[in-house]
């Protein structure tokens, strides 16, 4: 059986994220070679059902976008899609700008942004991770629920993606003198 | 206990939104020429603010300062503004931009949440449960467990020593900067002539009384923080300054 | 969408199986242009990490059958893995104050739970049971299981149960605000 097909399997076996590291563990292989048959996989999977997602260095299969409506209809509890001004605006920063600290949150909107992060990843939006520059820190990122939620198979394909993460950089770093 | 994150991550306008949305009422861009035509109308609207936490009353007040200075600096062009004066100009400016771009990148996200779903395998119901402890599952590392999520929950945020600091100094520098102004304006009075003369007196004198008003202002947010207890931590990097 | 796409969409989310009748119905064709489709969907399977399998006309996605070896291990793994620190906090969460909701636990650590707690449920740690107050929701409790494996007859026994269940209550009631 071809690696990309084993990685489907697991993947669907799973259920949730897999990181690359883990999935080349479980398949015995290098990280490069499981990197290799993920794209495989990616193209088999173009204009099928269900679709390969990536997200943090994670990756797992959910089901295409535009089947996204028929499963819908299968869904038995109703979800709050209603973000707000405070929750769109943060979404945003996190989506275009993360991982970023939460002081450069603040610093970008202007007002104390702690009670509005601290929803967003109560709701499995954005997740804290360790910053790698200062330990006793934290950094905020997008979820892969976010992109599920978004539509988007990776961050990369959000409207404008490339040009304002670069941009954007340049001016927040001005918050870290 | 402290639970103060249970105050509702509400719509609440910040200092950065309210200008923006006042410049943006005007169908004007941003630069220095529209933040002094919105500052009046911004400390209007900060005076009529009423409740607002302790913190971000500051921020509120510290952009206002930074409007004044703006606002002086296009009445009489010939103020001299200090080194900090000038930066903290330049990166009000710079920063209503930044936020500026984030709102309009906003609408993206606004437009495709939860339109079109991507989803996950739902739990199945098929998969028998098999009863599989874990070796680290004990009495005592839940108990260990326990005592880390209690410790982890947010504590209530002290206000950053630097804005009160800030904040407090901003009193003298707006005595200071209304004392400028009216030395300037007598200085330059003579060069006030020809027919918009009584307008542009109008102007200033108008200006003058506002500068009263923010210098309440942050009075009254010094005071909030005498009788507050206020656990003054360090500073966390990248706090933000006007 | 092709309809075959959109079958295996539907066979993804769902992870059982589904009558062919159930099928058509939730996609709007009829029973013979379903049948048609998954013979479509069966073709473009073959050789895949996932394959389409009927029985007595319930039709389901499973993993490949070549890759049973590595779906058992898997299973194994799964089953001895440790909790590690997020695992044991949720676990800690559920003992000490279960019955308790998903949206509780989440609120008291601050970031989601889905994943967790489904997983301590296949490993039959913890339990749902209905929800007294609410009949659309669940509430989460240790299970028989669990106390035994942690030495115990009954929850008071875990180090000073009272006093954390009563801190925890607190906390969890200003979450329903």
């Amino acid at each position: 059986m071809e690696l990309d097909s084993r990685i489907e399997a697991v993947l669907f076996f799973k259920s949730e994220p897999v990181s690359l590291k883990k999935l080349a563990e479980i398949l015995a292989v290098t990280e490069e070679a499981a990197s290799e048959a993920l794209l495989v996989l990616e193209n088999k999977l173009a204009g099928r059902g269900i679709r390969l997602m990536r997200a943090n260095s994670e990756i797992a299969l959910a089901t295409a976008p535009e089947a996204g409506e028929l499963v819908e209809s299968l869904v038995k509890e109703d979800q709050n899609r209603d973000l707000g001004k405070a929750g769109l605006e943060t979404l945003a920063i996190v989506a275009y700008q993360g991982p970023i600290a939460r002081s450069q949150i603040d610093y970008i909107r202007g007002v104390n942004s702690s009670a509005i992060v601290r929803n967003l990843m109560v709701r499995g939006l954005i997740e804290r991770v360790a910053n790698p520059d200062d330990s006793r820190s934290f950094l905020y990122q997008p979820t892969m629920d976010l992109l599920q939620n978004l539509g988007l198979t990776k961050l990369e394909q959000l409207p404008e993606f490339e040009t304002f993460k670069t941009r954007l950089e340049a001016i927040a770093e001005t918050s870290d003198e | 206990m402290e639970n103060r994150f249970t105050i509702k991550a509400g719509e609440f306008e910040g200092p950065l939104e309210l200008l923006l949305d006042l410049i943006e009422k005007r169908k004007l861009h941003i630069s220095q020429v529209s933040l002094a035509q919105v500052a009046d109308e911004y400390i209007i609207h900060v005076q009529r603010l009423g409740q607002v936490p302790m913190g971000d009353m500051a921020n509120f007040v510290l952009v206002a300062s930074t409007l004044m200075l703006i606002k002086s600096l296009s009445l009489l062009p010939t103020l001299q503004l200090t080194q900090e004066e000038k930066q903290s100009v330049e990166d009000l400016e710079r920063r209503l931009k930044l936020y500026e771009k984030m709102r309009e990148l906003s609408v993206h996200i606004k437009e495709r949440f939860g339109k079109q779903i991507l989803y996950n395998r739902q739990p199945s119901k098929e998969r028998p449960i098999v009863f599989a402890p874990a070796k680290d599952a004990t009495a005592a590392s839940l108990h260990e467990g326990i005592k880390r999520v209690l410790a982890s929950l947010p504590k209530r945020e002290a206000i950053p020593q630097a804005i009160v600091r800030k904040v407090i100094s901003l009193e003298e520098v707006v005595e200071n900067l209304a004392d400028r102004v009216q030395r300037a304006f007598k200085l330059r009075f003579s060069e006030f002539a020809g027919q918009y003369k009584e307008e542009r007196v109008n102007v200033i004198v108008s200006f003058l009384g506002m500068l009263e008003l923010v210098k309440q202002g942050i009075i009254n947010v010094t005071q909030d923080s005498h009788f507050q207890d206020i656990a003054m931590e360090t500073t966390k990097p990248g706090v933000p300054r006007y």
